[in-house]
């Protein structure tokens, strides 16, 4: 648990701090994608390391996504650690049977013989305006594979922390950015040593528990200041595996339970949380687990996502509708 | 916007592209030696619509700088491609454009302000697909050659006398898609045109980082598929290698493949900083090939263009920019139930319930 | 509601049927894909269609889904109504984006003035000794895309009613083929007008209601003659759109619920079903919606399939742990 | 019909192959005029590997009819390209294979019985990957390029003198990862080489409906990458071509796409009909350019090959096939507790409490 920097960064410096941090330590690591060399990515997330470390280390690759997993696979295969970045969320698509049939599943397959230490990262989600298939929330196609780990910081700290032990850890990372949150700052120092399957209770509460991560974090965090009842945050951080016993612990104690995440509702990871903490905590439970989602619908345009992402005001609709009178009324699908 | 027939010049369709480009007007604006060109009218009518289209592109850049616009990919110094391209389609073929041909859908006389809904943000498409047979412009890279090719097959199946043309970027070029739509075109003998723009970025990633192939066009014999590489700045040529694949693809001839070298003056975006990845130098030395300037030389040294008309074509452009402006200065109307009319041709009853959670019951 | 055939007959014979008979009734159908023309099919479900309506309807294409998919959404633009078939549930993933990204939102990025009457068929599940790939159940990837329609019959005569209705929908449908089951053999009539949406109580019952689609279908049947409560069994049937009435009424009923699939539990359909059954029967629930599944680990090996599928015994105690006697005892994560 | 190969330092390597396969011996056993062919010793030992290959591959397929394998798919007929270009491989390279290649697992000494776990069914793989170098045998089509060329260019990186040979179908050549890997290779100058095996069919279906180029070698040119089109029933040929574009990878001179053109005698797999779709005429035309009687007369002609050294090899394969008939006839040991172990490095506490249902706490 070294602190790298104690002056507040932006998520999008964390994490470039966090892949120049790797690249030093460890000289398997590389880094490379569409534009992350010369450009240092879209979003500036790799500025600067291409000249740094080297174009060997830090490099374009031709504009393939199955490519670019596809042959960090291979590399990884060879002792080297990829950490390889897909544009944006929806580009992560055509990536889709590299990443489900093998990164997934050659660790298995192999019955352990080959490790897969590859970080797929993927700047994910809405509310920067961004046009069609540039604000898709994909983590759940992702979780849903066995096989793999799926990490989402909610955090600039996070984020650093987060990153660097998804490089040191054997097994292959989908690594979600939530990029509106790219420009978020934050006076933590960067550290390592963080866990990578481990949620954090943000904000400690008593009456609810409210489950985040990634880019609704902070809006989870300033409903709980909105409302008036007493709001505990948990930041899962790792969607694959699930921290069972945190969120569990903290559902026992409040009996409520609230889970936000801009993707659809159907089969969107908050189902996957309203199932299993309802399976551990049943009879805890004042109401059902209420999920704040987006819609079952495309991601919007530009115009109308205002509409689409959970607020802090339905989350404190949500949070209202707990069933707090013991009325027995049902809230809507 | 239309076109008038012309006698043409018959390419050959040869597997193998030639080692350099082809031209039919140099730079400077002279005829090659041997071209046969196509009619004047047709020139000035591109040559109308490149001005037109530029003007309409730095409009629509000056509307991102006044937030009315989200994003905007120009095509300046594209206009060649956009524009010739465009002007050999037939009202009964299909354009299948990118995110960066918003040029080409203006020539082919899409409404300008619906053609830039998807960039302004008020819905991810504004004009309707069958108006004049654009389908949406695609920003998955090489999504939309493979539905290009699925159009064309239909159409040669259904024995209508139609074709397709697709724009596909250098950088799309390297795309898994891109591949399977050329191998399925030349199995099917589609009558679709793919149109590689090459203007030697994809963003920051120059050419020599996409591919090491002699040219993209040499991607085409790997497929059965003819292929040209031909000079993209050049408006007769871009017109000219367009038409007679598209007359080859409606005679049964099959699928073209057709590289045009041309290059982007603007960053990708204006989200873009280009200065990260290119010099001045370079922008500099294709400035000098613009293909404006060549159809205008060329045109001008045959007086077919003559000072009267030039300023003509500059008032209409001038006149089409200031109406787009006025028109993208309102507001658009906008109702949050469309997000949950058409994700199904019938709504579902739990998307009735949760579009009510959003407009009211 | 025409009666079309009264021998019973296997379900690999009642889709072959309903692509016949669709191709007979609209001349805009067409059915294409990896080995469906010369040889009908690995599975013969197309068997015969090349000869009897000609190689212009039903084709070899070359292999590549990507392809498939996306020259298939091109002829739908172009007025026709493609039925493509992916030859195995992993090897439908290279399509993933077409699918994604394109057949399930181009209905909507047109505002409904593009329709896309495709149907992507997948054989998918396992039971059948099939090697690596070949077993996967990825029903949940395409129900978390909005946009999509997701149908999987279990029983042959609904395999054929449910391909019919689904040729016949303007919406992209991903028809999930219970591979196992294309041997089993149903006595019923295979008829039209079945409707696309709703699931339907095989087995009515009084104490629990026990939830399977596809594969698992025969399964769940099976348990319920076994179980020593009086079992209602739902075959759910479309996967997206769910049909919240059918489920919901017959748990508020039996006031408990079990949901059988071959996938993964992390964030497989099941999850999606206990979420929105509890929230919308919590208060009628006494004990959790238990969830008997695949395990969270890639689709075993042929020989180790047997341990990995959901069986009478494991439904069985599933059923049992029900808190049938008020114990308040915590079900397993 | 066939072209002569030229000794094999010389080999050329242009992008574009030649009209006609390239051959080293001739159907009837005779060497090619001006043909340069590999040492008699190696020759030998490659007829050796074949023939064991051979009965190794009868043996798997009667192992599916006693139900000790799930499916086999068999590679009788494809013994040139199988074990021609594995002799060519040094220890240090890498073998990247499909499922139709346990014969080429064989040639590079994997166990027979460790090969055939993943037609067993007893786990996906039985190997350990960097045991002989060969890679998990891959069944989504085409997707293994990709790995390899990720495989060769980290040699590269690490400044290892390590190539990798990776076995692509005529139908996988189709799939958009071989298109991305050939791309991917060229710009990055990979040492890998790309050997199609094409077998005329994927599955059911033939060539003709898989690629309307002249060869698939003529992908090459769209890649940047070096091409030939050999007849893959020459064992020498494959041997020659492969060790050449093995020897241009590790120095330096980048990556290699191979078609040879040779033909599968059996069905797809056990499970497959191949009446349906091929005609008897065609597989006797093929069984006439047999891979091992083409060496065997040739290595006959020169007297390396005696019926005495034909006995001890034919006996030496029959020794071979019986160990593992004898082998595979004892169930293999399952705990099932694997199934749960390697999913990560290191179960999750939700996998320890799945795996306790199934193996007991
Ligand atoms: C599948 C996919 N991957 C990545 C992107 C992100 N992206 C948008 S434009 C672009 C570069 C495209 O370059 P090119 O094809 O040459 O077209 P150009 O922009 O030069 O017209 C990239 C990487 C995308 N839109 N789609
Ligand atoms: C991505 C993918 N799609 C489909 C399949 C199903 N499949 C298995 S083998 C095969 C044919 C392969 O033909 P080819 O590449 O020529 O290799 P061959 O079997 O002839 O050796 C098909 C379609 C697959 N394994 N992977
Ligand atoms: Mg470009
Ligand atoms: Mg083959």
């Amino acid at each position: 648990m070294t602190a790298v920097a104690a002056e507040p960064v932006t998520m999008a410096r964390a994490l470039n701090r966090a892949l120049a941090d790797a690249l030093t330590a460890d000289e398997r690591v590389l880094v490379f994608g569409e534009d992350v060399g010369t450009l240092g990515g879209v979003f500036r997330v790799t500025d600067g390391l291409a000249v740094r470390f080297g174009e060997a280390r830090v490099f374009d690759t031709p504009l393939a996504e199955a490519g670019i997993v596809g042959t960090a696979i291979g590399m990884a295969m060879n002792g080297l650690r990829p950490v390889v970045e897909m544009q944006f969320d929806a580009f992560a698509y055509p990536a889709f049977e590299q990443i489900t049939s093998h990164l997934a599943k050659l660790h298995n397959r192999t019955r352990g013989r080959m490790e897969l230490p590859v970080v797929v990262r993927i700047p994910y989600g809405g509310g920067i305006g961004g046009v069609e298939h540039h604000s898709d929330s994909s983590e759940a196609y992702f979780a849903h594979t066995a096989g793999l780990r799926v990490i989402t910081p909610g955090t600039p700290s996070d984020a650093y922390s987060l990153l660097r032990a998804a490089i040191e850890c054997p097994d292959p990372v989908i690594f979600f950015e939530p990029k509106r949150l790219y420009w978020a700052k934050d006076p933590s120092p960067l550290t390592t040593g963080t866990p990578l399957d481990a949620a954090v209770v943000r904000r400690p509460g008593t009456d609810v528990t409210l489950i985040a991560y990634g880019p609704t974090v902070p809006t989870a965090l300033e409903s709980a200041e909105a409302a008036d009842v007493s709001v505990e945050v948990i930041d899962l951080r790792s969607l694959a595996p699930f921290d069972d016993a945190t969120v569990c612990a903290s559902v026992r104690r409040t009996g409520r339970a609230v889970v936000v995440h801009e993707a659809p509702a159907f089969l969107g990871y908050g189902a996957e949380v309203a199932a299993r903490v309802t399976e551990q905590c049943f009879h805890y439970l004042h109401a059902p687990v209420a999920r704040v989602t987006g819609f079952d619908i495309p991601y919007p345009p530009p115009m109308l996502e205002k509409h689409y992402l959970p607020n802090v005001d339905r989350i404190l609709a949500a949070i209202e509708r707990l069933q707090w009178d013991d009325t027995v009324e049902l809230p809507d699908a | 916007m239309s076109t008038v027939a012309t006698p043409r010049q018959k390419l050959s369709r040869d597997l193998l592209p030639s080692a350099e480009p082809l031209q039919l007007i140099t730079p400077s604006g002279e005829a090659v030696p041997g071209g046969h060109l196509p009619d004047d009218r047709v020139l000035l009518d591109i040559y109308r619509r490149m001005v037109i289209g530029r003007r309409f592109d730095a409009q629509a850049t000056a509307l991102t700088r006044q937030g009315r616009l989200a994003v905007y990919p120009s095509s300046h110094g594209q206009e060649a491609c956009e524009v010739g391209a465009v002007a050999a389609l037939r009202t009964q073929d299909w354009l299948f454009p990118t995110y960066r041909d918003c040029v080409a859908l203006v020539a082919r006389g899409v409404d300008p302000v619906e053609t830039l809904s998807l960039l302004r943000g008020d819905w991810h498409l504004g004009y309707n697909p069958y108006s004049h047979r654009v389908a949406p412009q695609c920003t998955p890279l090489a999504t939309n050659t493979l539905h290009a090719v699925g159009l064309a097959r239909a159409a040669a199946i259904k024995g209508e006398d139609a074709a397709a043309l697709v724009f596909v970027g250098d950088g799309a070029s390297s795309e898994g898609d891109t591949h399977e739509a050329l191998n399925f075109a030349g199995v099917w003998h589609a009558p679709v045109v793919f149109l590689v723009q090459n203007n030697g970025y994809a963003i920051s990633v120059p050419l020599s980082k996409q591919s090491a192939a002699p040219s993209l066009a040499h991607k085409g014999v790997g497929y059965g598929v003819a292929s040209m590489l031909i000079d993209g700045n050049d408006p007769a040529m871009v017109y000219t290698a367009v038409q007679s694949a598209l007359e080859a693809a409606q005679a049964g001839e099959g699928p073209t493949l057709i590289e045009a070298r041309t290059y982007r003056i603007e960053a990708h975006t204006n989200a873009d900083d280009a200065s990260r990845y290119r010099g001045e130098d370079e922008v500099l030395s294709w400035l000098a090939r613009d293909p404006i300037d060549r159809l205008d030389r060329y045109l001008t040294a045959r007086s077919v263009l003559d000072s009267e008309t030039r300023t003509r074509i500059a008032d209409e452009a001038e006149a089409f920019a200031s109406s787009l402006r006025d028109r993208m200065n309102a507001d658009p109307m906008l109702d949050p139930a469309v997000l949950f009319e058409h994700v199904y041709a019938t709504p579902t009853p739990a998307l009735r319930r949760q579009a009510a959670k959003v407009v009211g019951p």
